[in-house]
């Protein structure tokens, strides 16, 4: 299909749609009006998103240029098949996850909603910044806008755990996108002089092999969104901030963010000839599964039901860098897609945490023995959810995973399938537990009244609408899959 | 630390004193200082600016400008330290006399305060015995610094001499009467009001000058643009102007000297000096 | 009429300082607007200069008195300075309109010398940037450093003695560059900068011209307090009024920077600089000494101001070091650099002349619950925290990323690895701020008991935000710091191109 | 030999003896700026050390066997009546450059001068302040001071 460039600010709109809304949520006097400025913003995002989505499908690139600030580079905007496939699960979410915020921020009465849905809104439109930005120095730009719109979303509860959790989040994503991020883009930009996302990496030919894994570890490290071993444990820190924004931010956007910069650089900037060639991949399928196995092992032993969610987003994530390392078709097709299919599996999981949090205040997984009786649907939301980021057949993970195995056939190395199936294996152990004893366990201390109490509406249709899609992506995974085969094929070079 | 500045201030001289011997010998004719840029001053300033001594010709037309802000460092010295040390004077409410003949001092309270007469004689709180002698002897001299100091300013042309002497020379004439009487006597009769407003009056004089041969339509400080307002040839244009100009500088000179002074001296209060 | 605004630049603040200072002695209302009318004239004829500069390509030249070259002053507004005037105006006329308030409270009967005082510090550093004289400049330097002291001596109980050590470290500064200026005197015979240009390259072995580089160097290395002569700049910006290092700040030391660029490349031209000297190495070493030295003692400060000042001998240190990479990207982010700073510091100080007039206190705890209390003079603070920290879209990263690719282009790591340092240091820094500001209750008499933390229910600290008149220009400010930021690379294509000698690879 | 050497060094400080002055002058002043604790000290210190610099710049403009820059015209008393057609005329005798030393640094003095004035002023006017407050113009005093606090 002919690679058809179309020039339209739709990109830049779509960016700037949720910063317009801030004056009037800020400005608007009642809660509801507020409430009905984000959906607004929300549904225009989403439908700004969609309308590209025909012209990406066949092949089509949008780009937009803002301003230029430096020789042959500046803040622009290129959507092609990568950037559409995050941007339309970020904006989807941020629709549900509204609904979702509004049931639990009122049901539990939160101080100072006005500035949540300020800097909700403002991480928003960094995340389709990032993902709608055409070379590293746009990306750059809104990646650190993210990471501090989502610093006073963290620490919204102004406490003391707040403030301490805060502290190590910024130090280790701020502190590693200036020290490690920022040189390395910089060193490349001296190295190659270009810095913009093309098919095929701009490093080939310009750096020895040594500087090249160099700059692809502190990219790796820099971008600390991603959340691989060493730089982590900002994560599980950051469950302290209220359950929506650990829903979409730490399962959809701030983490995905992170992954998707990560890739973008693998194959924008190095290149995937030249991570085959210097065997860089390899080094960081090595890093990308070590995260995995002691995150999933991690996972197992957290009590508190949000920190395990999180040490299994650590694990989740390095699924992505594994399938980009393995530098194969499938393999990077299954990394792209579980960007997707994880999303909507680990978001259903924060929203029922963030239900049963609602409704009976219990936040350790040891004192929800028998909850399924009392919210059976939430339960069953958490039953889906887990299948989907297991990987198991009814729900989309499944997809997923599966293209993740036929990568790691296509590349040959048994290690790393070891890898994947003994980490899918550990998910089951951390999660079908949980499933087990909210449904089949009696509530033997009768310290809960037995009659049913659901959280409230808010929270409960966002959760099953959640689980549904989960199931449907099963079935009908065609635009995401679509748009995961197009980006693999122009990345390889296709 | 203070073995630290030694050390620093030995090497320094050290090594000003090495380099030294690259520089041409004092006073040898064919120095390059000596032959770049002076000759063309010395031959030209006759043709020029029609004034025989060259300093003040450089001074005030060649690089007037530079001369223009001199004038504004003595103005912002002024200004510097009256913002620094100026207090508002509060309401005195006693007041020191000597009873001439026994000598006895009083102090005296309260609003109303006697006359100064030949009997009662009012003094500062660190009282200076009067002394005839001088404050007669200053009273006959300064007439004559003042006189020699308009004489200083007005032959800037032909002699040695010029708008800051001058300023300077005046200027010392009121403080010897500050110091030779009182303060007091010296703020009544030159005020700091006065002091202030002239200061920026010389300075307004030097640069309305160059404002002015603006408006001609010359170049800022150009005075042969003046030569419509002289009725001369461009040339004696050029001298009034540096005339114009020293005759601004000395005032602004001489009453920034008398402002600095009043503030100096009585840190501020402005009542009793030294 | 164009053809005078070199003079007019610089003449009508003259004007107006000495009305300003007799009309202080009649009445209280009128030095205040003819200090703001005076400046916002110059600084609309900087702009004029900076758009005919601009288009026309050439330098403007203007000849005091009408003399030409070397006999009388010229004045030579070329690219550079035209941009670092335009930005010295902008400066002054914004902070002196943000600190009406300031101004009245502390200077009340005094006025009139105050702001005459003012006007002259901006005029002498406008005639410092325009200049084409050695000498001259000179003496401009000697107005803008007696009109600091005078500006910052007026402060606390301790100003005066800050402000006599600044004075002496200031002195023998100056005095050193005039022993540089005699030195080339010496040498070639001339005063005027594009002559001394044509002669240093042709005698350049002769030790008198080295000797006054050296010499002219150190007196502007103690002006702009590099490591080892900075003792003076903490103590003199965090004793002095809000006012006066509102103004002080943001411009003495990026001029003085200026200076030390317009020396070493009209001057000393490139070749000199650069090739001839070895100097280059040992000066970006010391200019990463600073940079580390100033981030270092700022995390050590409890008062705000003080820790603002350590800030600005790193970013002198930011300056220098990159100017003497000697290539192109780090001259061009060194310049740059000089805007930015310059427009940072005037927010970081307009913002804590704010905080001072609402809080009272200057330490760091004063800094509670502000979030709650002026969130948008927070706002402005936090634009202006990360635009030192350097994050985009500010100004801050976009000088930074020249800075650190001329680094690396001239393979200078220990350099890179100083701003990287820096940075972070920043970072810690401002965040810092921002925890107190942000997490701790506002700890003020009238808000009912001290709600520490959890559930604050309610905005119950109704929000007093800054006056009007502080807030409007200091919001303009950080917003500038934004635009500035975007239009970075327009900045640099048309203006600070030109203004590096084409000598530079 | 060796009274050749002292003889080629001796001529050499004597060629160069203003520089030699000028600098001691320079250091002396340097000196007691930084190393005396008595301020007035320092500010006389300061004082020094800028007319050190007056020197170094006047000594450059003197010419063996030259007077003061002031044109000497015969003026005779006819000659002064006649004004401007005079002056033109004189102009045209060559004006022997040798005869007079060179005007520049003296102007250049001038202001170095004023300069001097004023910074001595401003830091008298700020060492009445100090004393003011502090009672005392022993630095280490006044440090004193400051750390009992």
């Amino acid at each position: 299909m002919p690679m058809e460039t179309v020039f339209s600010v739709k990109p830049f709109l779509a960016v700037l749609v949720s910063l317009i809304a801030i004056p009037c949520i800020i400005s608007s006097r009642s809660q509801n009006i507020r409430e009905s400025w984000t959906f607004a913003a929300a549904f225009i995002k989403f439908a700004l998103v969609l309308s590209m989505l025909p012209l990406v499908l066949n092949g089509g690139v949008v780009e937009y240029t803002v301003c230029q600030i430096f020789p042959n580079l500046g803040i622009a905007f290129r959507v092609d098949a990568f950037g559409m496939l995050f941007a339309l699960v970020a904006s989807s979410l941020w629709i549900i996850t509204s609904i979702y915020s509004i049931g639990y921020m009122r049901h539990l009465d939160e101080h100072s909603q006005t500035r949540y849905f300020c800097f909700f809104a403002v991480a928003l439109s960094a995340t389709i910044g990032v993902a709608f930005s055409a070379n590293l120095l746009t990306m750059y730009l809104f990646y650190e806008m993210l990471s501090l719109a989502t610093y006073p979303l963290v620490t919204h509860h102004q406490d003391k755990e707040a403030r301490s959790s805060g502290r190590k989040y910024l130090l280790y994503i701020l502190g590693g996108s200036i020290g490690f991020a920022l040189p390395a883009m910089l060193i490349t930009y001296h190295f190659t002089g270009t810095l913009d996302f093309t098919g095929h990496g701009v490093m080939a030919g310009h750096v020895t092999s040594g500087t090249a894994l160099v700059l692809t570890l502190m990219f790796l490290f820099g971008f600390a969104k991603v959340g691989i071993m060493p730089m982590h444990s900002w994560l599980p820190a950051a469950m302290v901030a209220p359950t929506p924004v650990s829903a979409l931010l730490h399962a959809v956007a701030v983490v995905k963010v992170g992954a998707f910069s990560v890739v973008r650089v693998f194959t924008g900037i190095v290149g995937i000839d030249l991570l085959a060639e210097f065997n860089i991949g390899t080094v960081v399928c090595v890093i990308a599964s070590f995260t995995i196995i002691v995150a999933s092992l991690i996972a197992m032993s957290q009590d508190g039901l949000k920190r395990r969610l999180a040490f299994s987003t650590i694990a989740q994530l390095s699924y992505i860098i594994l399938g980009v390392g393995l530098v194969t078709a499938s393999g990077m097709t299954g990394g792209m897609l579980h960007i997707a299919m994880h999303a909507f599996g680990k978001i259903t999981l924060f929203f029922c945490a963030g239900a049963i949090f609602c409704a009976t205040g219990i936040k350790n997984i040891s004192q929800m023995k028998g909850i399924g009786k009392r919210m059976p649907i939430t339960m069953t939301a958490f039953f889906i959810g887990s299948l989907s980021v297991i990987g198991l057949p009814p729900c989309g993970g499944f997809i997923s995973k599966w293209y993740l195995v036929l990568g790691t056939l296509e590349a040959g190395s048994i290690p790393l399938l070891v890898v994947l199936l003994t980490s899918s294996f550990l998910n089951a152990v951390y999660f079908l537990p949980i499933v087990y004893n909210a449904f089949f366990c009696s509530a033997e201390d009768s310290l809960f009244e037995p009659e049913r109490k659901e959280p409230p509406l808010y929270c409960v249709v966002p959760l099953v609408i959640t689980s549904i899609c989960s199931v449907i992506l099963f079935f009908f995974p065609q635009p995401f899959l679509n748009l995961a085969k197009m980006a693999a094929t122009t990345f390889l070079g296709g | 630390m203070k073995i630290l500045g030694k050390l620093t201030i030995l090497l320094c001289g050290v090594l000003l004193l090495v380099f030294t011997m690259e520089f041409p010998d004092w006073g040898d004719p064919d120095s390059p200082a000596s032959t770049h840029l002076s000759p063309y001053f010395i031959q030209h300033t006759m043709e020029d600016t029609a004034v025989p001594n060259i300093v003040t010709s450089v001074l005030a037309d060649y690089r007037g400008y530079d001369t223009l802000f001199e004038t504004t460092v003595i103005l912002t010295a002024g200004l510097a330290c009256f913002l620094l040390l100026r207090i508002e004077r509060k309401k005195v409410h006693h007041r020191y006399y000597r009873h001439e003949p026994t000598g006895v001092t009083l102090r005296m309270e309260g609003d109303k305060f006697p006359r100064n007469s030949a009997v009662f004689q009012r003094m500062d709180a660190n009282w200076v015995p009067y002394d005839f002698v001088i404050s007669r002897t200053c009273r006959l001299i300064i007439p004559f610094i003042q006189i020699f100091a308009l004489y200083v300013v007005a032959h800037g042309h032909h002699s040695p001499g010029g708008g800051f002497q001058g300023g300077v020379l005046m200027g010392a004439s009121v403080i010897l009467f500050a110091i030779s009487h009182s303060l007091r006597a010296a703020i009544k009769s030159f005020s700091e009001k006065t002091a202030a407003l002239l200061s920026v009056t010389g300075v307004f004089i030097y640069a309305g000058t160059g404002a002015l041969c603006l408006i001609f339509g010359e170049v800022f400080l150009n005075y042969s643009a003046l030569a419509p307002l002289f009725g001369s040839d461009r040339v004696m244009a050029r001298s009034h102007g540096i005339l114009m100009v020293e005759i601004g500088v000395a005032v602004a000179v001489t009453a920034v000297m008398i402002w600095i002074y009043y503030n100096l001296s009585s840190a501020g209060k402005q009542d009793e000096g030294l | 009429m164009t053809r005078h605004l070199p003079a007019l630049i610089i003449v009508i603040p003259l004007l107006a300082a000495l009305f300003t200072a007799g009309s202080g002695w009649i009445n209280s209302k009128a030095p205040f607007r003819i200090a703001v009318a005076a400046l916002f004239f110059s600084f609309v004829c900087a702009v004029l200069m900076l758009i005919q500069v601009v288009t026309t390509g050439i330098a403007m030249e203007y000849r005091m008195a009408g003399w030409a070259g070397p006999m009388g002053i010229v004045y030579v507004i070329d690219h550079l300075s035209a941009i670092v005037l335009v930005v010295i105006t902008a400066v002054s006329t914004l902070n002196l309109v943000a600190q009406k308030k300031n101004i009245d409270a502390e200077f009340n009967d005094k006025e009139g010398a105050f702001n005459a005082l003012y006007v002259l510090f901006t005029a002498g550093l406008i005639g410092m940037t325009a200049t084409g004289d050695a000498f001259n400049l000179y003496v401009l330097l000697e107005i803008v450093s007696l009109s600091g002291y005078a500006l910052i001596g007026l402060g606390s109980r301790r100003a005066p003695l800050a402000t006599l050590n600044y004075l002496f470290l200031g002195t023998i500064g100056a005095t050193f560059y005039l022993l540089g200026v005699g030195y080339l005197y010496i040498a070639t015979g001339t005063l005027n900068m594009a002559e001394l240009a044509t002669i240093i390259p042709q005698n350049m072995e002769s030790g008198v011209i080295l000797f006054a580089f050296i010499i002219c160097l150190t007196g502007l290395f103690v002006k702009m307090a590099m490591f080892p002569v900075h003792g003076w700049l903490p103590e003199a910006y965090s004793q002095a009024t809000s006012v006066s290092t509102g103004l002080i700040a943001p411009l003495t030391t990026k001029v003085t920077v200026y200076i030390m660029i317009r020396i070493c490349m009209t001057v000393f031209t490139p070749e000199y600089t650069f090739g001839h000297l070895d100097i280059s190495g040992f000066i970006v070493l010391l200019a990463i000494v600073t940079i580390v030295f100033g981030s270092l003692s700022a995390l050590a400060q409890t008062n705000v101001k003080r820790m603002l000042s350590y800030i600005i001998i790193a970013e002198v240190g930011y300056m220098v070091g990159g100017f003497f990479l000697g290539n192109r990207l780090g001259i061009s982010g060194a310049i740059l650099h000089i805007i930015n700073d310059a427009a940072m510091t005037l927010a970081l100080f307009l913002a804590a002349g704010i905080f001072i007039w609402k809080t009272g206190g200057e330490s760091r705890s004063d800094l509670k619950g502000l979030f709650a209390k002026m969130p948008f003079t927070m706002a402005g603070f936090v634009l202006a925290g990360l635009s030192v920290v350097g994050v985009p879209p500010t100004c801050g990263f976009f000088s930074k990323w020249y800075l650190i690719s001329g680094g690396i282009q001239a393979g200078n790591t220990l350099f890179v690895a100083a701003l990287i340092f820096s940075s972070l240091v920043n970072a810690v820094l401002f965040f810092r701020l921002f925890e107190i500001a942000y997490f701790e209750p506002f700890a003020d008499a009238d808000s009912h008991g001290s709600n520490h933390g959890s559930h604050t229910h309610g905005g119950a600290l109704a929000i007093k935000e800054a006056p009007l008149d502080m807030l409007i220009p200091f919001l303009i400010a950080s917003i500038t710091l934004i635009v500035l930021g975007l239009y970075s690379g327009t900045i640099v294509t048309n203006i600070i191109q030109f203004a590096i000698p084409t000598g530079v690879i | 030999m060796r009274d050749s050497d002292m003889e080629s060094i001796f001529a050499l400080v004597l060629a160069k003896a203003n520089y030699v002055v000028y600098i001691i002058l320079m250091m002396v002043g340097l000196y007691a700026m930084i190393v005396k604790n008595n301020l007035i000290k320092k500010i006389v210190g300061m004082s020094i050390f800028q007319t050190a610099i007056i020197l170094f710049y006047v000594s450059i403009g003197c010419k063996r066997g030259a007077t003061i820059p002031i044109l000497v015209h015969h003026a005779s008393p006819e000659a002064a009546a006649h004004g401007a057609e005079k002056i033109a005329a004189h102009a045209m005798e060559a004006v022997d450059v040798a005869h007079y030393i060179n005007p520049l640094p003296h102007v250049l003095m001038l202001t170095a001068i004023v300069v001097g004035v004023a910074t001595l002023g401003v830091a008298l006017a700020l060492a009445i302040k100090v004393y003011n407050t502090y009672g005392t113009v022993e630095e280490d005093e006044i440090n004193q001071q400051l750390r009992s606090g």
